[in-house]
């Protein structure tokens, strides 16, 4: 199955390069962006691993919850950091 | 016929990729949270042929999930962290 | 193959091919809102079109309900996402780009 | 709140709908009904709360005249959006378009903002009051009438009176 494989290959390329740069970012709003990517691209991961309820879980917690909570925490960083209207 | 809907994911997953060239450029914090709405149709479309692909019909939940939450993931984006003009930051 | 098997078939190509529209647009295109449009209607019929494609071949009404709630989901989401990037970048002073701008 | 023949109407319709939605998502496990009752019951109830029964009703063709019409012109979007995407030169003119809504204010407003980013060449940027903001890809489309259009299947749907001044 060559197009199981082609995916495969290119989810693990999409997944590494992903989580190496959520990591290595300067910019935070950017790492969480990155990490919300991760944590998507996990998912579908999960799913091709044949484990639809992690695939789920990771897309619930993983990426959504996390991710918005994340994209909240930035929000308030910035406001303190320069107080605005 | 499955290895036809697995090819046309490998297809929906390669354009993901790509297009996630623009999430990396930016230029504006909008333009990096295109990735929630991405991910909340192509995503949706690549799990839902995998799910056919495989015979898994649980992945249609999973692609419930995701569609529910690309609309938090940019409600949050838009009410909460995107408060002030962050500046407009090209890279590299 | 039967007939159903070949409508879904094409179906589901069809919607590929918006995808891949989309992803050209989003690329392409000089500022958010274009690229808001891009992904907002060329990426939600690509769904669509996969969605209905899929349901010819469901084996179970509840498995076909699904898929249709996925599709509004999707199309609810990508909707008010959409706006509301919009009406942020507005509000932020971002300009529509114009033609005759440089990209 | 206070109950009232349309509230009881409403939370029997909305309990329908969450059944089958329950059914659904469970696959139709008779198993799973002890918990559904109790979910539908709860969901039904919130609902209500978040979203108080307005004195409309739906209409039946008019539910699905708008499927026809939304479903026409989201191919048209999409095929719009494709093309201006494959063409070789970049051939846009966005402009951005303000239009009095005449419905009433409330939920319609709101969904016809989002009808109106799902319909060819427009997207919603702004709704304030009876304003909407559109931008556009075509300066030069008719876009008034677009946006009427979709407010009278809108209307017709949900049985509202458009207010024409």
């Amino acid at each position: 199955m060559t197009a199981a494989l082609a995916f495969d290959l290119l989810l693990v390329a999409a997944l590494v390069w992903s989580a190496a740069r959520a990591l290595t970012v300067a910019d935070v709003f950017r790492g969480v962006v990155l990490f919300i990517v991760f944590g998507l691209l996990m998912a579908l991961a999960w799913a091709r691993l044949g484990a639809p309820d992690i695939a789920l879980a990771e897309a619930a917690i993983g990426a959504g919850l996390t991710g918005a909570l994340l994209l909240d925490a930035v929000g308030h960083l910035r406001a303190k950091r320069e107080p605005g209207p | 016929m499955n290895s036809l809907t697995l090819a046309l994911a490998v297809f929906l997953l390669v354009n993901l990729l790509v297009a996630l060239v623009r999430v990396a450029r930016g230029p504006t914090p909008a333009d990096r949270l295109l990735a929630a709405l991405l991910f909340g149709t192509t995503g949706v479309a690549i799990l839902l042929l995998l799910g056919d692909a495989t015979g898994a019909p649980a992945l249609v939940d999973a692609a419930l999930v995701f569609a529910l939450l690309a609309a938090i993931t940019g409600a949050a984006f838009t009410r909460r962290a995107w408060r002030e003009e962050a500046p407009v930051d090209d890279d590299r | 193959m039967t007939i159903a098997d070949w409508a879904s078939l094409v179906l589901l190509v069809a919607g590929a091919a918006f995808f891949f529209a989309g992803t050209v647009g989003l690329l392409r295109f000089p500022d958010v809102y274009t690229r808001l449009h891009a992904l907002a209607k060329a990426d939600n019929l690509g769904l669509g079109l996969v969605v209905f494609g899929l349901l010819l071949k469901a084996p179970s009404a509840a498995l076909a309900i699904k898929l249709l709630l996925v599709w509004l989901l999707a199309l609810a989401a990508s909707a008010t996402v959409g706006f509301l990037i919009a009406r942020r970048a507005r509000r932020h002073g971002i300009e529509p780009w114009r033609a005759g701008d440089a990209e | 709140m206070k109950i009232t023949l349309a509230a009881v109407r409403a939370f029997l319709w909305r309990g329908t709908l969450f059944a089958l939605l329950w059914w659904a998502l469970t696959d139709g496990r008779p198993g799973s009904w002890a918990v559904g009752s109790v979910a539908v019951a709860f969901a039904s109830a919130a609902s209500l709360r978040l979203l108080p029964p307005v004195p409309t009703h739906v209409s039946r063709i008019g539910l699905l005249r708008f499927l026809v019409f939304f479903v026409h012109q989201s191919l048209r979007g999409g095929v719009q959006v494709a093309w201006f995407a494959l063409r070789p030169r970049l051939a846009l003119s966005p402009a951005i378009h303000e239009v009095g809504l005449r419905l009433p204010a409330g939920i319609s407003r709101v969904l016809l903002a989002n009808t109106m980013s799902l319909l060819p060449g427009t997207l919603s940027v702004e709704l304030q009051g009876d304003r909407l903001c559109l931008h556009v890809l075509d300066a030069s489309a008719p876009t008034e009438t677009e946006v009427r259009t979709a407010e009278t299947r809108l209307a017709q749907m949900l049985g509202l009176t458009l207010d024409t001044r």
